[in-house]
C-alpha cells in the first residue's frame, strides 16, 4: 500500500504541477484557450487510473481532463504541446485543451459538451465485452453532468446490457457557478445512480488510501462480469470554473482542504524531492512545449478534403 | 437476382457480419421482442436486421433502450476501440435527441484526434414523407446532416446501391449516414450476388438526355423519372443524375451534364441538398447555365398529415413537369 | 365514490369504442397513418384526468394519445376527424394521430418523439407556478420513454426547481417489442424515479377505486406546493403497438386482464347502457368525421410564407 | 447612447422584463452562483443577464441545471401556457444534446397545432470561432438552423440590432434563435435610449457600392467592411448587406443590390447559409449575375483550436479580397 500511495503521491504532484505551470504560461497569454483546472481531483483520479490498465482499459473524461490525461500516462510533453497548440501536441493542436486524446495510453477523449463523453465509454466497455479484452470502460464527470441525458441514459444502457463499465462522478460541489444542491435537487447522486440498479460506492477524495482500496475492489469486480459500478468521489474544486475567472461566487470556492497537502503531509520525508524533481522536470517539458512549433496547415487542408470540402 | 431494397440490406448484413466478427448491429427492436425469451424477432421495424441474431447471436446483434444519445455514443466508442458497429436510428426524425452524439461527437473525432483515430461507424437510418406518419416520423434530414464536416452521407435509390453503399460505408473510416427511403424498402432491382460496394463521391447517370439536367436522391430519382417517361413522349431528353451520396458529392459529373444541358432542375425532399447543388453549379460552372437554375423542395413548413396536404407539401410531378418546362422553353 | 367510478366507467367506454371504431375504419383503409390504440390504459387515464381541472392543468402525452385527449375532454368529433385527416380535426388534419393538441380542454399535446413531451409539461407547471393560476403540469409516458434523456433530465428538472409537475408512467411493460424488465435493466421504475427525489405512488391501473383515490391525493399535494410527484401505473397493453401490427412477439400480450371488464362488471347494471349509448354515439361520430371534408391547401401555403418560404 | 452589445442586449432585457410580468429568463449559471445563497451572481457567463434577478426575483430569473433538453423544453411548455420565456443556451454548439426540443418541437407545434398555438419562445445563444475555444464552442449554426421549418433565426452585427431583434423576437409569435457573436460582446455603437424594435426580414445596407455585393451577418459584416475599406482606397466600391435575420431572409434587398452590381461575394462562418443564398440569388436573379456568384466560407472541416489553424480555418480578409478582385476582374 505504501508503495501504491508512493505513485499516486508522485502522479498527483505531476498533475499539480502541469496544472500550475499551465495557469502561468496562461497568465502569461501564452495559452490560446481557456482552461479548466484539475486542483483537487488529482489523488482521486491518480488512484482510480492506478487500478486501471492502459492497454485494455479505455476511459474518457470531461472538460477537466487534463490530469486525466497525465494519469492514464500520457506523455506531458504532448499533452502540454497541445494545450499550447503546438505541432507537437496529441493532435498536433486541432484539439485543444478539452479535446485531449491519448488512446495509445487508454485515454480515449475528453469532451466539451457536458456528458458527451460518457455513452462513449460505454462503447469501449462493449468493445471489451464482445472482443474479449479483459478490459473495461470508464468515464469521469461532474456533478453539473450529473443531470444530462446522455449520462442519465448511459447509466441504465450498461445496466440493462451489463457492460464491464464504471462511473466515477467527481462531485466539486459546482457546476460551473451553480451549486450542486441546486441542480440536483433531490436525494443524493448516489442513490440516483442506486435507482438506476448500478452497484454504488462514495469515495472521499481526500482519502488516497481508501480511493486505491475501494478503486481495487471495483475494478476487480467489473473485470470479473459482475456489472456495471458507479463511484461518487467528493473532491475540492480549489480553483475557479475556469483558470482567470474572477466572479463574486468563487469565494465559495476557498477555504477547502487540499487533498494533495494532505497525502503529501502524509507520504513525509520523500515528498520534498518528488516535488522538487517533478518542477524540474515540468520546467524542461514547458520549455520545450512553448518552443514547438506551431502546427502547419497542410493537415487541415488534407482533413478539409477527405471530409468532402470544395476543391 | 432480383431483390428489393430491405432484402438487399438484409443480405448485406450477413455478408458483412459473416466477413468481419468485428461488425456489430446495434438498435431498437432490431432482433425484437429482448426480454421475452423467445427465439427470432422482428427483425427491425422494417425487417432490413431480420435473421441476423439466429445467426450471430445476441452478443453482436443487440437490441438496446429507447436512448438513442446513449447507444449512438455507445457505437461511437465502439468504433473507437476496435469495432465496426451498424447503428439503427429508427427515424431520422429522431436523430433530433442524439443530435450532440452525431454531429458533435462521431463527426469530430478524426479532427480532434488530429487525424490519429477516427469512428469506422455506420448509422443506418429512414427518411422520406408520403405516408402520413407525420411530422416526426416523415422528414429527410440529408441536406441538414450534410453541413455537418466529418460526416459522410449517402442516399440510395435502388437495391444494388442500397447494399453497395452499406459495404462502402462500413469500410470507410468516418462515420457515414446511410438514409434508407421508408417508401423505398420493397422496390425491387437487379443485385448481383456478392453485392459489389458503390464507391462514395460517385454519381450515376440514370438516364441520359441533351435538354435539362436533373439532380436528385433516393425516392426522388424515381419521381424525376417518371416526369422523364412522359416528357419523352414530346420529344424531351432529360437526363438524371443520382449522385448517391451527397457527402462527398460527386460535382464532376453534375458539372458535365450541365455543361452538355445547359439546365438544372434539382428535386430534393430535404432542406439545403438542392441549396448546395445549385450554388456550387452557378459557382462552378456559371459558364455552363443557359438559364436559371431551379429547384423543387418541399414547402417551408413541417410535413402535414392529411394525404392531400402531404402530397401537396412533397415536390409533385407536376411541378417537375413545370419547372422543366420552363427552363427547356416549351 | 360510486359517482366517480361512474364518471370513470362512462369515460373509459368512450375512450375503447371509439379506438375500436378507428381500428375498424384502419381495417378498412380510411385512416392515412398507423394507430397506436391505448386498449387497456383507459381507466388509469380517466381516473387521473378526473382529477385534473381543464382550465387550469395541462396535460402533454406520448404517442398513444387518443384516449388522454378523450379523458381531458376533447370532442370526440374533432379527434376523429384528427386521426382520419379531415378539415374538422382538432389541427384541420396538420397533426394526426400522433400530434393531437387540445389546449382549450387542458390537453397541451402529444408527441411523435418518445419522452418529447415530457419536458413541455415542466413548462406547463413553471406557468403554473410563475403566474400563480394554481394549476399543475401533467405528462403520461411509457416504461420505454423511461430511458430518453429528456424524461430523465426532467424527473430532475422539476425537483430542483419544485415545480407543480405530475409524472404518469404508463408501464405496460413493452416499448414496441421489447420487454420493460431488458431495457430498463436495473431495479424498479418507482426506485428510479425516488433516486430523483422524486415523492412515488404505485398504481394497479386496473384497480380503478385506488387509482381514483391515490390521484385525488397527489394532485391536492401538488397543488398545494408539496412538490413534484412521479406516479407508476401498471396497465396491459392489450393490443399489438400499432394497430395491425403482426409480429412475433405479439402472443405474450395476449391474455391480459383487461381493467375495462373489471370495471365493467363492479358497476353493474348501468353498465350496458352505458356502452350501448356510447356505441350510437361514436358511430354518429366517425360516420360524421368519415363525411367531413379533407382540409383545404391554402393554410399549408399560408405557413409556408409566414415561415420564410419562397415566394 | 454607446453601448456594447452586450450592454445593450441586458438593457433589453431590464426593458422587456419591466414592460411585461410574463416575460420569463431561464438558462445555466443567468443567475450565477445559484444553491449559495448569495446575492448578485454572474449574470450569465457573458454578462448578458446580470441585474435581472435583482430586479425581478428568482421567480422569473432561473437558473437551471445542466439540462439542455429539460430545460428548453420547459421553455416550449411554459410558452404554450402564457408565458414570454427567454432560454438561454450558452454556446449554439450546446444544440446537439436539445436539438429535438428545437427542432421537432418548439418549430412543429404551430403547423401541428393547426395554427391554434405556438411557441412565442426566444432562445439567445452564442456563435463564433476566433478565441481558440475549440470543436465544440466555436461553431456558427445559423445556416443549419435555418433549414427547420418553423424556426426564425437571427444573426445581429451591432448593438442596435442586437437590442432591437430581441424585442421583435419576443414578440413574435414563433420561435426565435438569437445567435451573439462571441467575439461581439464588447462591440459598441450608437443606441437609441428605447431600443426600437429590428423588424425581421428587412435587411440592412451596411454600405453602399456599384462594383460587388457582399452579403455577410454577424461578425463576418466587420470582417467585409474592413475589406471594403482596402478596397475603396484603389477605387473599388463594395456594396455590403447584412440581412440581420437569415430566416426570414430579405431577398428583395439582396436582389436589388445584384441587380445594380451584378457580381456576389457571400462571406459566412457558418455551413449552409452562404449555399441558401447562392442558390436563391441564381434562381430569382440568374439575369442580374455577369459572373458566377462565389462564397468565401470556412475550410469543411470541424474548427481547429491551435490558433494559425484557426484563422486558417474561418474566411479571412485576404480570401475575400482575392473573391472580389476575381469577380471585379482586378
Ligand atoms: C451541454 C453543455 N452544457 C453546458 C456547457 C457549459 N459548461 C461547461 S463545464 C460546465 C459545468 C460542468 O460542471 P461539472 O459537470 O460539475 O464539472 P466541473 O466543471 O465541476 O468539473 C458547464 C455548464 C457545456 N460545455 N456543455
Ligand atoms: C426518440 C424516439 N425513439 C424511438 C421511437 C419509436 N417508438 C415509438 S413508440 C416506441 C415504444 C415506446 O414505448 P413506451 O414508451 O413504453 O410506450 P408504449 O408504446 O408502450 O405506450 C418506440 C420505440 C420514437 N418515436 N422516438
Ligand atoms: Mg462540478
Ligand atoms: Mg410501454
Amino acid at each position: 500500500m505504501q508503495n501504491k500511495l508512493a505513485q499516486v503521491f508522485k502522479k498527483s504532484v505531476e498533475i499539480r504541477v502541469f496544472e500550475t505551470m499551465i495557469a502561468s504560461l496562461a497568465d502569461e497569454g501564452k495559452v490560446p484557450g481557456l482552461v479548466h483546472l484539475c486542483n483537487g481531483a488529482e489523488t482521486l483520479q491518480s488512484a482510480v487510473c492506478l487500478a486501471l490498465n492502459s492497454t485494455t482499459d479505455s476511459v474518457t473524461g470531461s472538460h477537466r481532463s487534463h490530469g486525466l490525461a497525465l494519469a492514464m500516462g500520457a506523455d506531458p510533453y504532448k499533452v502540454a504541446s497541445e494545450i499550447l497548440g503546438k505541432a507537437d501536441g496529441l493532435s498536433a493542436g486541432m484539439g485543444g485543451t478539452q479535446h485531449l486524446l491519448a488512446p495509445e495510453v487508454g485515454f480515449l477523449s475528453s469532451n466539451g459538451i457536458v456528458g458527451g463523453q460518457v455513452p462513449m465509454a460505454s462503447g469501449a466497455a462493449l468493445s471489451a465485452k464482445v472482443l474479449k479484452t479483459g478490459g473495461i470502460g470508464v468515464t469521469f464527470f461532474g456533478d453539473g453532468a450529473a443531470n444530462q441525458g446522455a449520462v442519465l441514459e448511459t447509466m441504465n444502457l450498461a445496466v440493462a446490457l451489463q457492460l464491464p463499465m464504471l462511473f466515477v462522478l467527481e462531485n466539486n460541489g459546482f457546476g460551473q457557478s451553480t451549486s450542486a444542491e441546486f441542480a440536483s435537487g433531490g436525494v443524493s447522486l448516489l442513490k440516483r445512480a442506486e435507482g438506476f440498479g448500478l452497484q454504488t460506492y462514495a469515495l472521499d477524495g481526500a482519502d488516497a488510501k481508501d480511493c486505491i482500496e475501494k478503486v481495487e475492489t471495483v475494478v476487480t469486480s467489473i473485470k470479473a462480469g459482475e456489472g456495471p459500478v458507479f463511484i461518487e468521489a467528493s473532491v475540492p474544486r480549489l480553483a475557479g470554473h475556469y483558470h482567470g475567472e474572477t466572479a463574486a461566487y468563487l469565494s465559495d470556492c476557498g477555504g477547502q482542504t487540499d487533498p494533495l497537502k494532505i497525502l503529501n503531509d502524509h507520504i513525509g520525508d520523500i515528498s520534498e524531492g518528488i516535488w522538487r524533481e517533478t518542477e524540474a522536470l515540468m520546467v524542461d517539458v514547458m520549455k520545450r512545449a512553448s518552443a514547438a512549433p506551431v502546427p502547419s496547415q497542410d493537415l487541415l487542408r488534407k482533413f478539409h478534403t477527405e471530409m468532402g470540402g470544395q476543391a | 437476382m432480383m431483390l428489393s431494397i430491405s432484402e438487399a440490406l438484409n443480405k448485406a448484413h450477413h455478408q458483412l457480419m459473416e466477413a468481419d466478427e468485428r461488425v456489430i448491429v446495434m438498435g431498437e427492436d432490431i432482433v425484437g421482442g429482448a426480454g421475452l425469451g423467445k427465439g427470432e424477432g422482428l427483425g427491425g421495424v422494417f425487417g432490413v436486421t431480420s435473421g441476423l441474431v439466429d445467426k450471430f447471436g445476441a452478443n453482436r446483434v443487440i437490441d438496446t433502450p429507447i436512448s438513442e444519445t446513449a447507444f449512438v455514443g455507445m457505437g461511437i466508442g465502439s468504433a473507437m476501440t476496435g469495432l465496426k458497429p451498424i447503428v439503427e436510428v429508427m427515424f431520422c426524425d429522431f436523430m433530433g435527441v442524439c443530435f450532440d452524439q452525431i454531429f458533435n461527437q462521431a463527426a469530430k473525432v478524426r479532427l480532434l484526434s488530429g487525424g490519429r483515430i477516427s469512428v469506422p461507424m455506420v448509422i443506418r437510418t429512414t427518411l422520406g414523407a408520403g405516408d402520413s406518419s407525420g411530422a416526426m416520423h416523415s422528414q429527410a434530414l440529408h441536406g441538414l446532416l450534410a453541413t455537418a464536416p466529418g460526416l459522410k452521407v449517402a442516399c440510395p435509390s435502388n437495391p444494388a446501391d442500397a447494399a453497395g453503399l452499406l459495404k462502402t460505408a462500413l469500410e470507410d473510416d468516418d462515420p457515414v449516414i446511410l438514409m434508407e427511403h421508408k417508401g423505398l424498402y420493397s422496390l425491387e432491382g437487379e443485385v448481383a450476388d456478392d453485392l459489389p460496394p458503390v464507391p462514395f463521391g460517385e454519381g450515376q447517370v440514370i438516364r441520359e438526355g441533351c435538354d435539362i439536367t436533373i439532380v436528385a436522391v433516393s425516392r426522388m430519382v424515381h419521381v424525376a423519372n417518371q416526369v422523364a417517361d412522359v416528357l419523352a413522349q414530346g420529344g424531351g431528353e432529360v437526363e438524371i443524375i443520382d449522385p448517391r451520396t451527397i457527402m462527398p458529392l460527386d460535382m464532376n459529373l453534375i458539372l458535365k451534364s450541365v455543361q452538355k444541358t445547359g439546365k438544372l432542375v434539382v428535386v430534393d425532399e430535404s432542406f439545403g441538398f438542392a441549396e448546395m447543388v445549385i450554388s456550387r453549379v452557378s459557382e462552378e460552372g456559371f459558364g455552363y447555365l443557359k438559364a436559371a437554375p431551379k429547384k423543387v423542395i418541399p414547402l417551408h413548413t413541417p410535413i402535414p398529415y392529411a394525404p392531400g396536404l402531404e402530397q401537396e407539401w412533397l415536390p409533385s410531378e407536376a411541378q417537375i413537369v413545370t419547372a422543366v418546362k420552363e427552363l427547356v422553353g416549351e
